[in-house]
């Protein structure tokens, strides 16, 4: 347990130490592939039994099924990334600057995954918040990149804030109960004896503190901003992990340290619908590649948390068996999400490294010169829209399904049948993603990626397969999760909701319906590798116009849709969709507060203009105004 | 019996898909005063296609070659959890209803990326108006089958047809408009086969020809058939036997054809009647149906 | 005798508060000077009845010492910074002279008026020295305010001092030698420091008008 | 005798080098506040909750006089090794500077450990009287301006000050006789004193030393003189000048802590919360920025004084915090300063930067976090002062992390920079995380002080 984080600091030594930069890269990210395949191991062995390490200064650590999961996801997406950065980062420079940074994001996702004490739990967040700050503002020299590094670094600590007042609320109740203890099993006494009222209080901090880590609507606006200004390796793992480790903490918290409530649940689901929904729209309009993933980004949260939220507002009102399967359709698509978005960010590096361009408008055919990236990219496209056999479409599935099916909750059913066409929605912005990137006419002539980079996207892209077309090799850990949370998973496995996923009661539906996916992918695959061409190539047809003057340009995709779906898109007058024009909340959240704050200065500091004797006329003015206070008072 | 089932109803819906269309194609012809082709046309049509020689486009992705076979694949397997003659359909389980629509959803995206992949932009513009269609119709479709399932307390097809059958709901009958109005737009007809028009240049479709022409049309075909059944199954829910009785079975299958040419019948006459939709004239016309939709769901739960 | 003594003292406070409105008032700034020296001598002979009246002996040594500063150095220093910077009469201040001697009857009316609210149990042996040290606190602020000329502004913040010591001088008549001295050498202190930038401000801007000094902002 | 030695060093030192030569001045500069910062460091080592007292009571020293002198020895410190690095001065200037900086070294120290009421106003008077040439040392049409203002206007409002000194020494010699001109004596029989009179004393005080301090209708020469002063005087002024003020109005408002005074405090500090953090929106000069936003640290140190209770602890150690941190942030800027005059920032001094700006904003580790956190706990009953007490910290926080990455990044250079333009910041912001990570010795010395004095 402890030796991913040793390897990992002795990683961040070193690359203080060595001042050879390509040396330094290949031992950082080297190090740091190493160490993620420990932590793999280290989250088997905790899905197999229950570890629990206790260090001096209240540094306690465990894995349980939740955290194993997590650090298996950690482990793979880490690793992957870290293979694709060995020569990914070759293009950029101030390798001590990354090898620190880098490692430490790591190591405190990590740790925050393990430990078991709420100040250490704090203390690693704001690691990992700092060191992803880091990675974020890495090409500083760029003013937007200062801006959105900016944007992050004030938005998660105000969340930061939130959840240390929310745990210092807690703690202060182990001293009434006689444990003054900030381990989650002491916060979790108290809170059972916590007036109603300050325990509500708790809650709602910790959910925003959570939610602007998950980049949930209207708490989102930091990720869109983030994630293409990062390094792409980095927005993989700030997409793949980072804000996932939120999603973690609000099941640690909402689930096994305080009691459950059922408002929470219902925030987290009003928060996932948002999400989904302004994620999903916005993403359709982008042109930035990377900038549409973040948004995508957003989108799938909003799945992940109507899940987990669908889970605690069920299992708060004791339907027991479809919470917990609403909570175990939560945390599978958190690991489905990690695995093609990291995928699809890489991809979106890939093509960076070639071309050094984001803009979709002006990208074009790259599919010709790098035929792997683009199938690649294409499987996460896929995966992430839900195509069946790929992993995104068995989480989906059932997310809707415990949805659609929790008639005691309203709203859940509703829930569901917007996520089916958000899904719709997805699969459109996808293909917008992929073909104007990869398809068409080359917009310029590149080589294809190296090696070790397409095979960092191939690990990804195995499991996207793998998880799609027998998904119980993660449901099964996932299950256990709510067996951890004291309902029995074998119950939760004999119902045949599940059924054609987990080894329940074996019906002849689920053999046949395991076969026909086993079929189909054996299908998919051999129509892959055994379909060839059939000899006789013919130019495109393009109605008689030159060839040249012909280009579907990303930004009118979806103009009409755009169009139609206008009142969404928040009071912006008329879509140009030419520019880079932000359908974004920030104009009508943050900005206007920032300008009525200028506005303020602006009055506050009138007086100031210099004269003394005006300042001299102020200061007595208050002075007279305190001794006729006194007067008054006497 | 649920293989022999599920045989049954891939080879019913593989043979009468391409008939309905004929059937459509003759009905057209006669609105238009014309004799109009046989009935079985359109299987000539398709044999004649996969006897073709095949042409690739010259800068493709390897999807553009596989997307119609795992299109028709897709199709299939949907083809396999629709109810045909018998209440219990062969693949049966909670939240079959989720995977039919997803199955058929990924049918048409999958064509939809092979198109890209061909590298014409013209396809790419087709593709994009068929997702842009595709977001509305998803959603309306999802919200009557939601409002199905609260209806019936259940995600199995099975389960809400043996319910709509015994007792009939009023927000049943609000669901049924949309998801009419889906499965026409599926089927691809007036006023809103823009990404696929007989008379239009653009189009998914540009670029494929021969084998791949005849899988996607033939996959198309077996899509709507598909979905026109599910419309029929939850409709008039009352022909469908409720088991694999042969006799029962045998007569509910020819209703079911019956009813289908039927829709088939109305839909023709509705396309032969209506003028092309640009494509943003289309998707707000389908808005209205998205939020009768979603009303729908409101009403299955008021009770009504 | 104490109560000639008092009659004394009150009747050379009055002319304490007439010397404070000439020194705001005259524009000529040695003329405005030897105000002032009038006024601290005026002062040095109220610490000196103070002695008197309590027989505290180191308020003779504050009698002395403050004659030595006030009357004798800080005016000398005064009419040495007008020559050195060779400002006579003083910029044109901010309000005409009705208006200013207006507010200064509004303040040394209110102030005897409000004084024995704000200082109610500061009841004191020396008749009418807790308003009269707060008229020579208010005017001389007031002329802070109302004057432009950097001169004329360490000008009355002496003539602020001034009734600050009186207050001093009129209540802590007991208090230590050590806390004495510290307050009048800060006081010295900070108006040489004062005539010493202003020097420097003819020198270096050129004017002594401090309105010319607002370059910096907000 | 400590308080003396403390006081005598950097006296001794500032008469020493008045005779020597450039480069031995400035080693004896930072050799007498060497000694003076180890002499306040045995101090407040070796200080108890009942505090020591000399001279017949007139010096003393208790846990936060030692803590403050602890920390004006140990800026003064910093500052006086940066300044070779910073200053550029003429013979004739860098006389007066090395000077004046220890003669201000000297009366800030004499202002902790006073306990004289008199001295005290006497002192902080003089800490204005010399530092205002090191305002003003530039000579330039704008920095005299500045060290105008900062003369009179903290002249005049002392003056407030001593109005109320003397009533508050009126009072005690009605009640308790020649001895309650020292603030412990007061302390001790501030139940014999008269209530009102009190009150009204404590708000003159409060008033008074509140414009030395730099709250919100008192504060307008802040922003000038530190935008003017070199920057290791900035560093020294807002570091330490407004806490020798702010412990004076933490001395006599422990006096009264209730009533019409503490709410009047609080009001004060909440304006000035609000004002300083919402000024710093506007301003481009970063050091009139840091400015402000001393307005605003003072205004929350006033808020937790005003509160109460655990409060009062923390607004010490805020203050403790801030000064530290304010003075790290005036230092690193210095070295921008000065680099960004060579074309770019080093990553080091642009790392020193960031660092300081965003621990200064109230970032996690630093134990100004604590401390605002602290302040927090103590007024959360108050739904609408904790509510104005949040906006003025995020957006000072927003303000400061903003500027800190316009400054800081996107200039790199990547040559090597000055070790000393770096690494003094670092280490007084190193200090403030080891208070953040570890405060309990600190937070234990100012509850020994407060229970000393009840």
């Amino acid at each position: 347990m402890i030796v991913p984080c040793i390897l990992l600091i002795l990683g961040a030594i070193l690359s203080l130490l060595i001042r050879n930069s390509k040396i330094c890269n290949i031992l950082i990210n080297g190090i740091s592939a190493i160490s993620c395949l420990l932590i793999i191991v280290v989250g088997v062995g905790g899905i197999l039994s229950r570890i629990v390490l206790s260090l001096p200064l209240g540094l306690e650590m465990g894995l349980d099924s939740l955290s194993s999961v997590f650090c298996v996801v950690l482990g793979i997406v880490g690793f992957s990334v870290s293979t694709y950065s060995i020569k990914y980062m070759e293009i950029y420079g101030r390798m001590r600057y990354y090898g620190v940074s880098y490692t430490s994001f790591i190591l405190a996702m990590y740790l925050i995954l393990i430990v078991r004490n709420a100040f250490w739990f704090i203390f690693f967040w704001e690691l990992m918040t700092l060191s992803s700050y880091l990675l974020v503002v890495y090409e500083d020299e760029k003013e937007e990149v200062r801006r959105a590094g900016f944007k992050y670094f004030v938005m998660t600590h105000i969340g930061v804030a939130c959840i240390i007042a929310a745990v210092l609320l807690l703690y202060q109740q182990t001293y009434l109960i006689g444990v003054p203890d900030m381990s989650f099993s002491s916060l979790s006494e108290a809170s059972r004896s916590m007036p109603s009222s300050v325990l509500h209080l708790c809650y709602l901090l910790l959910l925003v503190g959570f939610l602007v880590k998950t980049g949930a609507v209207p708490l989102h606006s930091w990720l869109p901003d983030a994630h293409p200004a990062a390094p792409s390796n980095i927005s993989a793992l700030l997409s793949g992990f980072m804000i996932k480790t939120a999603v973690y903490a609000i099941i640690r918290m909402f689930f096994f340290v305080l009691p459950m409530e059922f408002w929470c649940g219902i925030l987290l689901i009003a928060s996932g619908l948002l999400s989904m929904f302004f994620g999903g729209i916005y993403a359709l309009k982008q042109v930035d590649s990377k900038r549409l993933l973040a948004y995508s980004s957003v989108e799938n949260m909003g799945y992940i948390l109507l899940g987990i939220g669908a889970g605690l507002s069920l299992l708060a009102t004791g339907n027991l068996i479809l919470g917990s399967i609403a909570l175990s359709a939560g945390i599978l698509h958190t690991v489905n999400h990690a695995m093609f978005k990291a995928l699809l960010f890489l991809s979106a590096g890939s093509v960076i490294y070639r071309t050094g361009k984001r803009n979709m408008d002006v990208l074009g055919g790259l599919g010709k010169y790098m035929g792997m990236t683009s199938s690649l990219a294409l499987i996460g496209s896929l995966s992430a829209s839900g195509v069946p056999v790929l992993n995104g479409f068995v989480s989906k599935w059932l997310i809707y399904s415990v949805t659609a099916s929790s008639w005691k909750i309203p709203i859940l059913p509703v829930c569901a049948a917007v996520a089916v066409m958000i899904s719709a929605i997805t699969g459109a912005f996808l293909l917008k993603y992929w073909s104007s990137i990869f398809t068409g006419r080359p917009s310029e002539e590149v080589k294809e990626c190296p090696r070790l980079m397409i095979a960092g996207e191939a690990i990804l892209a195995v499991f996207c397969f793998i998880l799609g077309v027998y998904p119980m090799l993660a449901l099964l850990p996932i299950v256990k999760v709510s067996e951890d949370l004291g309902i029995k998973a074998s119950i939760i496995r004999e119902q045949l909701f599940l059924g054609p996923f987990l080894i329940g009661p074996v019906t002849i539906s689920t053999i046949s319906l395991i076969a026909v996916f086993s079929f189909l992918s054996l299908f998919l695959l051999l129509t892959f590798v055994f379909l060839r061409p059939s000899g006789i190539k013919a130019e495109p047809w393009f109605c008689g116009t030159r060839p040249s003057a012909l280009r579907f340009q990303a930004s009118s995709y979806y103009r009409n849709l755009e169009e139609a779906m206008r009142p969404a898109y928040i009071k912006i007058p008329r879509i140009t969709l030419r520019k880079y024009e932000e359908p974004d909340t920030d104009r009508f959240l943050v900005k206007p507060i920032v300008k009525a704050f200028g506005k303020i200065s602006r009055a506050i500091l009138a007086p100031a203009m210099g004269y003394v004797q005006l300042y001299l006329a102020l200061m007595f003015l208050a002075l007279l105004l305190i001794v006729g206070v006194i007067i008054w008072i006497s | 019996m649920d293989l022999i089932g599920g045989l049954i109803n891939l080879f019913l819906v593989m043979l009468i898909a391409p008939v309905l269309d004929g059937f459509a194609r003759k009905v057209r012809a006669r609105i238009h005063c014309r004799i109009g082709p046989p009935i079985l046309q359109t299987w000539y049509d398709i044999i004649k296609l996969f006897k073709k020689k095949d042409i690739d486009a010259e800068v493709s992705s390897r999807l553009y070659l596989i997307s119609p076979y795992l299109s028709l694949a897709f199709s299939l397997v949907a083809a396999l959890i629709i109810p045909i003659g018998c209440k219990k359909p062969p693949l049966g389980f909670t939240g079959d209803v989720l995977l039919l629509v997803y199955l058929l959803a990924s049918s048409s995206l999958l064509v939809a990326f092979g198109s890209t992949a061909s590298g014409n932009p013209f396809s790419g513009i087709g593709a994009s108006r068929m997702l842009s269609l595709t977001v509305l119709g998803e959603g309306m479709l999802a919200g009557s089958i939601v409002t199905f399932s609260v209806i019936a307390g259940s995600l199995r097809i099975g389960s809400i047809t043996e319910l709509l059958s015994t007792s009939p709901r009023l927000a049943a009958a609000v669901a049924l408009i949309p998801l009419a109005v889906f499965v026409y737009l599926e089927s691809e007809r007036v006023p809103f086969d823009i990404h696929e028009a007989e008379p239009e240049i653009v189009g998914i479709l540009v670029e494929f020809s021969g084998r791949k022409l005849g899988l996607i049309k033939y996959s198309m075909m077996i899509r709507s058939t598909v979905l026109a059944t599910l419309l029929i199954d939850l409709a008039v829910p009352w022909w469908l036997a409720d088991s694999y009785m042969i006799p029962f079975y045998i007569i509910s299958i020819i209703l079911w054809l019956l009813l289908l040419l039927l829709l088939t019948l109305i839909f023709t006459i509705v396309d032969s009647s209506l003028a092309r939709y640009r494509i943003s004239m289309a998707i707000e016309g389908l808005v209205p149906f998205l939020c009768i939709s979603f009303l729908s769901i409101v009403l299955a739960f008021l009770g009504v | 005798m104490n109560v000639d003594l008092a009659f004394l003292f009150r009747f050379l406070s009055s002319i304490m508060v007439i010397t404070s409105v000439a020194i705001i008032e005259l524009r000529d700034l040695r003329r405005s000077a030897y105000a002032y020296m009038l006024q601290s001598a005026i002062l040095s002979a109220d610490f000196s009845l103070i002695a008197m009246m309590t027989s505290e002996w180191h308020m003779y040594l504050w009698t002395v010492s403050s004659l030595v500063t006030k009357v004798l150095l800080v005016p000398k220093v005064l009419i040495w910074a007008t020559e050195k910077t060779g400002e006579r009469i003083e910029v044109k201040p901010v309000l005409p002279l009705t208006v200013s001697f207006g507010f200064e009857g509004a303040i040394i009316i209110s102030l005897f008026l409000v004084a024995p609210f704000v200082f109610p149990s500061a009841e004191s042996r020396f008749p009418s020295s807790i308003p009269i040290s707060l008229v020579l606190f208010m005017i001389g602020i007031f002329g802070m305010l109302s004057r432009k000329c950097a001169l004329k502004q360490v000008l009355c913040l002496c003539h602020m001092e001034n009734g600050v010591h009186l207050f001093l001088a009129s209540l802590a008549y007991r208090s230590p030698m050590t806390v004495e001295i510290g307050i009048l050498t800060d006081a010295i202190a900070a108006v040489v420091i004062l005539l010493y930038m202003a020097i420097q401000l003819k020198r270096v801007v050129g004017t002594l008008d401090t309105f010319k000094l607002s370059l910096l902002r907000w | 005798m400590i308080p003396i030695l403390i006081l005598l060093s950097p006296l001794a030192g500032s008469l020493i080098s008045l005779v020597l030569g450039r480069r031995p001045r400035e080693i004896c500069c930072i050799l007498s506040s060497f000694i003076s910062l180890v002499l306040s460091t045995t101090a407040l080592i070796s200080v108890r909750a009942e505090p020591e007292s000399f001279l017949s009571g007139e010096v003393i020293l208790d846990g936060l006089g030692a803590l403050v002198a602890f920390l004006i020895s140990l800026i003064v410190f910093l500052a006086s090794v940066y300044s070779p690095y910073y200053m550029n001065l003429d013979e004739k200037k860098h006389r007066t500077y090395y000077f004046l900086l220890q003669l201000f070294d000297f009366t800030m120290l004499s202002v902790c450990i006073s306990n004289n009421i008199f001295l005290i106003w006497v002192f902080v008077e003089a800490t204005t009287l010399s530092s205002v040439f090191l305002v003003a040392l530039r000579g330039d049409p704008t920095s005299l301006e500045a060290g105008w203002k900062y003369v009179l206007l903290c002249t005049v409002g002392l003056s407030i000050a001593l109005f109320g000194t003397v009533m508050l020494y009126v009072n005690a010699l009605e009640k308790i006789g020649e001895s309650g001109i020292l603030w412990t004596e007061l302390m001790r029989n501030k139940s014999v004193l008269d209530g009102r009179v009190l009150e009204t004393a404590v708000i003159f005080l409060i008033a008074g030393y509140g414009v030395k301090a730099g709250l919100f209708p008192f504060h307008w020469w802040l922003p000038d003189a530190y935008s003017e002063a070199p920057t290791p005087v900035s560093s020294v002024l807002s570091g330490v000048l407004i806490n020798c003020s702010f412990l004076a109005i933490a001395r006599f408002y422990l006096l009264s802590p209730s009533g019409i005074v503490s709410s009047l405090l609080m009001f004060f500090g909440i304006i000035s919360a609000i004002f300083g953090s919402i000024a710093m929106i506007r301003q481009v000069n970063m050091k009139r920025l840091l400015a402000y936003s001393s307005v605003e640290n003072m205004g929350i140190a006033c808020i937790g004084l005003g509160a109460g209770g655990i409060g009062i602890m923390f607004s010490i150690f805020h203050v403790f915090n801030h000064g530290l941190l304010k003075s790290a942030a005036f230092l690193s800027w210095g070295g921008v300063e000065r680099s960004n005059k060579m074309g770019g920032v080093p990553p080091s001094v642009a790392f020193s930067l960031v660092l300081s700006f965003i621990l200064l904003g109230g970032c996690p580790p630093a134990g100004i976090f604590l401390s605002e956190l602290g302040i927090l706990t103590s007024v959360v009953r108050d739904v609408s002062v904790a509510v104005l007490y949040l906006i003025s910290t995020f957006v000072s926080f927003s303000v400061l992390s903003y500027s800190a990455m316009e400054k800081g990044l996107g200039k790199m250079l990547a040559e090597k920079s000055s070790f000393s333009a770096w690494i003094i910041p670092v280490i007084s912001s190193t200090i403030s995380i080891a208070a953040g990570l570890y405060p309990i010795p600190i937070l234990h010395i100012i509850e020994e002080f407060l229970g000393g004095v009840g």
